[in-house]
């Protein structure tokens, strides 16, 4: 039988972007403060999972056509290449750089290349998550 | 003040008691269900007490991410029960 | 160049990464595996004889000071371990290209053995107790990939029990790093072993001790802990076998050398005695193991586990000539086993079984093979000038020379077993009646063959060239004798 | 506070040894599941359970948790969480592949299948 | 002054808060059906919740010093959750066929469901 849903999508739409916003945020306070990529990552999946849950495989993947195991290879990717980055310096590795930048309106903020590693590994767990949930969940 | 604080935790302990009372009895699924959900509101209560009592803003983040798992949990839980199925292939066929 | 000692770990890693992009290009899966492992090799030889010149390479991650950060270490046994499991594993992909069906092929199988390789290196190499953790998990979790890889019914169903069991064990691990930590303080393997001196090791030490055998045993399978090895690891394909049978049980093996040579080395009296014990025991129940099935892979799978007594036989003599015995050996076993299960895989592509009753007579159809398979045999068992003869050699001397002469005689006796055992497989593949037989395609037999002489030339050149290799091996053996070289070169000049 | 913690870590041991006693398989992955959960709990404690104040460094704290703990109990959970992914996926197919999650009826040997 | 009036402000927040919360208790131990429990905890417990967080944000703000956005986002997001998740529990457990109480006067659902059932 068919069901009228009309509710959970109106929210889900909604609510979708909040959990988003607040992944990003979460990801970008993880350097001094509680969060970072990993707290992130599974928060955007869990996102998706909304979008998953409200609406059906079909929708959602013409709305957001990622392929998810590449996502996992290019996370893994960038968080390697940016530990491997302190190589060329002859330093240890994973020594990590940072530099103060004025951005506007936010004022003095510092950017460290450990974010570039925590970007990989933000796209890693999203990746695997979704790659997970997918072929469980989107099984006869 | 701190006294206060205190009390206001004892009783939302208390009303967390009468959720997972509700969850071990409930006698159908849907009331789990709600008795889960309720538990997840309390705990959000929970943490607003205890970053006030330990004095500290980092918790808060956590305050939104309950309140996110707790609704994805019943709404996963809710359509499982309703369907069959948690994630849906073709919402038009079936 | 000071971070030369992370490259084996690091770039299996990238390529690993980079492969995950196109599963479904097989050739340049395969090529650019074969290669990163050539690029490997080459790095590791780079890696080996710094170490020979210049001493223990070690480097804490990310410019901490020492006894914070995360330490990777690279000293002599390391480094051997990771360029024999290195070699084994370049081996085993050029067998994998004749060998792995497309299905495989296009399912991340290059990807998990080079993330395997990652994990196997990455703990050889670690300083961090906790590390080590993290990389057993890295090489599990690919290592479950490759097992149910396939999803054949039998492998779904053993590698449940295998998850189970390691997860089990890993959550061991978890639990003893705690107890370490609560009592100690720290997770650096080179200041765990000065706080454990100067806390003169208390019976708590002992108990976590105890734990980290249990830990380390199940995934090295010693004696009450290997239930769980055989029948797991005959479900998967042939050259994954290999490569755990030759790689996973030495790296628990591994790790109980490094704690019960550098953390406790106090209380030997319980301890090392207790390791004795077990390893004799594991080196019966695995000659019972090898003698009883007419399954070929069973029994060589069994010879992992009287490998795996006899390596940890001679680790707990803490004296030279048995430990630098035991690194021998060690090396010795990675080699010989791969070589064996490789060769075993060609017996049972042939005869289309891995039941020993109904082979037979292919010493008329492939006697290169049958030849190959008696010289790896024979290096197993440890005939001079074999591989296996001058590991085993030093071993029982070790073990006279600290008064344990029924474990020697064991030893001793386990060879002439290990000898019947693998021998029976001979007599019974290669000899008696011939059994009609599907031929194997002369290129596919050349595809499969070749890695596996190689193989073997290489244990006989290992067995031939030991002379040359005492001074690696004796270089191993006294970082294992003397904790505090160790602790010098990770800690600094204190 | 240790103490309340000890029980906790040991009934959480307890309900993982039982349910991965069990025939379902399902009630095994949830067995490890509590087991690792039990061991986070373990490392936590053990790391000592001083300091009122978050492990973040910030003005004014100087009664702040150990920090080393948290770390590593993050990467373990992290590492758990794949290996139990891992896991239900398996179980999952295997239950598709086998046509049981009974322990039991999965059991067998290479003399019989 | 202003500090009394803060914490008059804050404790009376707080408390309205765990007023609500304590009635969902009662309700969801006392009311008789599913359908009646849901109405405790989706409409109260939310206003309950939402007392507190706003009491816990003026603590932050008046007494700490800073205004922490997090928390009026969780407000705004539990204000829009907390009924819908209601809604999705009630209807499932229709849907499942959980019994009302005898004591329901009004079920308008079952018309609907029956016509759409004939049609089929």
């Amino acid at each position: 039988m068919k069901t009228n849903d009309v509710i959970l999508q109106t929210t889900t739409k909604l609510i979708f972007f909040i959990i988003f916003l607040f992944s990003i945020h979460i990801f970008f306070a993880g350097h001094y403060t509680p969060g970072g990529g990993f707290v992130g990552g599974l928060l955007t999946a869990s996102g998706i999972v909304l979008l998953l849950l409200a609406f059906d495989l079909k929708t959602v993947t013409t709305a957001l056509p990622i392929n998810y195991t590449v996502m996992t290879a290019v996370g893994l990717l960038l968080a390697i290449a940016t530990a491997a980055g302190s190589i060329f310096f002859n330093v240890p590795f994973f020594t990590h750089a940072f530099d103060y930048f004025e951005l506007p309106l936010l004022g003095k903020q510092s950017l460290h290349t450990a974010m570039l590693f925590d970007t990989g590994v933000y796209l890693v767990v999203v990746g695997v998550t979704m790659t997970i949930i997918q072929s469980i969940g989107a099984d006869d | 003040m701190m006294i206060f604080y205190w009390g206001v935790v004892i009783l939302i302990s208390l009303s967390m008691l009468a959720f997972i009372y509700r969850l071990i009895k409930g006698p159908s699924v849907p009331d789990r269900v709600v008795a889960l959900d309720s538990l997840g509101v309390a705990l959000i209560c929970m943490i607003g007490m205890i970053s006030i009592l330990a004095g500290t803003s980092f918790f808060l983040e956590i305050i939104l991410l309950l309140a996110i798992l707790a609704f994805i949990g019943t709404v996963a839980f809710s359509k499982f029960l309703e369907k069959g199925e948690i994630i849906q292939r073709d919402n038009d066929i079936s | 160049m000071i971070n030369l000692l992370l490259f084996p770990i690091l770039i299996p890693f990238l390529f690993a990464s980079i492969l995950l992009l196109f599963p479904k290009n097989r050739l340049a899966q395969r090529w650019i595996t074969f290669g990163t492992l050539l690029l490997t090799l080459f790095v590791t030889f780079v890696l080996l004889f710094k170490v020979k010149a210049d001493g223990i390479q070690a480097i804490t991650l990310g410019s901490w000071p020492a006894p914070f950060g995360i330490s990777m270490v690279s000293d002599m046994l390391s480094v051997l371990l990771v360029l024999s499991s290195t070699l084994i594993t370049l081996i085993v992909v050029w067998y994998s290209f004749s060998f792995i069906d497309r299905d495989r092929e296009s399912y991340f199988y290059y990807p998990g053995i080079l993330f395997m390789l990652t994990g196997v290196n990455g703990a050889f190499t670690t300083g961090d107790i906790f590390n080590m953790f993290v990389f057993f998990e890295v090489l599990l979790m690919s290592s479950y990939l490759l097992i149910v890889l396939g999803g054949e019914k039998i492998q779904l169903r053993e590698s449940i029990k295998y998850i189970l069991v390691n997860v089990i064990s890993s959550a061991l691990f978890v639990v003893t790093v705690a107890y370490l930590y609560s009592v100690i303080g720290t997770l650096n393997m080179a200041d765990i072993s000065v706080k454990i001196a100067e806390v003169n090791q208390p019976g708590i030490i002992t108990v976590i001790a105890v734990l980290f055998l249990m830990v380390f045993g199940l995934k090295g399978a010693i004696f009450p802990l290997y239930f769980w090895l055989p029948s797991s690891y005959a479900a998967p394909p042939i050259p994954v076998l290999a490569l755990f049978g030759a790689l996973l049980t030495k790296v628990g093996v591994y790790a109980i050398m490094r704690t019960y040579t550098l953390f406790f080395t106090l209380d030997q009296a319980f301890t090392h005695e207790l390791l004795m014990i077990l390893a004799i025991l594991t080196i019966v129940a695995g000659s019972i193991g090898a003698l009883a099935y007419f399954d070929v892979k069973k029994i060589i799978i069994y010879n992992i586990i009287i490998a795996v007594g006899v390596i940890l036989f001679g680790a707990s003599q803490m004296n030279e000539p048995a430990l630098m015995g035991s690194v021998f050996y060690l090396i010795h076993d990675i080699l010989i086993k791969g070589a064996l299960f490789l060769l075993i895989g060609i017996i049972i592509a042939i005869t289309g079984t891995s039941d020993l009753r109904k082979m037979g007579g292919l010493i008329k159809t492939y006697p290169t093979l049958g030849w190959t398979y008696l010289i790896a045999a024979f290096g197993l068992a440890g005939i001079p000038p074999l591989s296996g003869f001058v590991g085993k050699l030093l071993i029982v001397q070790g073990g006279f020379e600290a008064d344990n002469l029924w474990g020697s005689i064991f030893i001793l006796a386990s060879s002439l077993v290990v000898l019947l055992s693998v021998i029976r497989i001979f007599i019974y593949a290669f000899w008696g009646e011939p059994v009609k037989v599907q031929m194997l395609s002369s290129s596919v037999y050349r595809g499969l063959f070749i890695p596996a002489v190689v193989l073997v030339g290489i244990s006989v050149l290992y067995g031939v060239g030991s002379e040359w290799l005492v001074p690696f091996m004796s270089d191993a053996s006294n970082v294992m004798l003397d904790p505090t070289i160790y602790i010098k070169a990770v800690l600094g000049g204190a | 506070m240790e103490i309340i913690m000890s029980f906790v870590i040991g009934f959480l041991f307890m309900a993982a040894v039982y349910l991965m006693l069990s025939k379902s398989l399902l009630r095994i992955i949830i067995g490890t599941g509590l087991l690792s959960h039990g061991a986070h709990l373990l490392l936590l404690t053990m790391g000592g359970l001083d300091g009122d104040a978050p492990p973040v460094v910030s003005p004014g704290v100087s009664n702040y948790a150990d920090p080393l703990p948290q770390a590593l109990i993050l990467t373990a959970i992290v590492i758990s969480f794949g290996v139990t992914a891992f896991f239900l996926v398996l179980a999952y197919r295997s239950y598709q592949e086998l046509e049981t999650d009974n322990m039991n009826l999965m059991r067998g040997t290479e003399d019989h299948d | 002054m202003t500090m009394i009036l803060a914490n008059i402000l804050i404790i009376s927040t707080i408390v309205f808060g765990v007023i609500f919360i304590i009635v969902t208790a009662i309700g969801l131990v006392r009311l008789p059906d599913v359908y009646s429990r849901t109405h405790a905890a989706s409409k109260s417990a939310t206003l309950g919740v939402m007392f507190i967080l706003l009491g816990v944000f003026f603590h932050f703000w008046f007494i700490e010093g800073h205004i922490n956005t997090r928390i009026l986002l969780g407000i705004v997001f539990l204000f829009i959750t907390g009924p819908v998740g209601g809604h999705v529990i009630g209807r499932s457990a229709y849907l499942t066929g959980v019994k009302m109480w005898e004591g329901s006067v009004k079920d308008d659902l079952a018309p609907v469901l029956e016509e759409r059932r004939k049609k089929q």
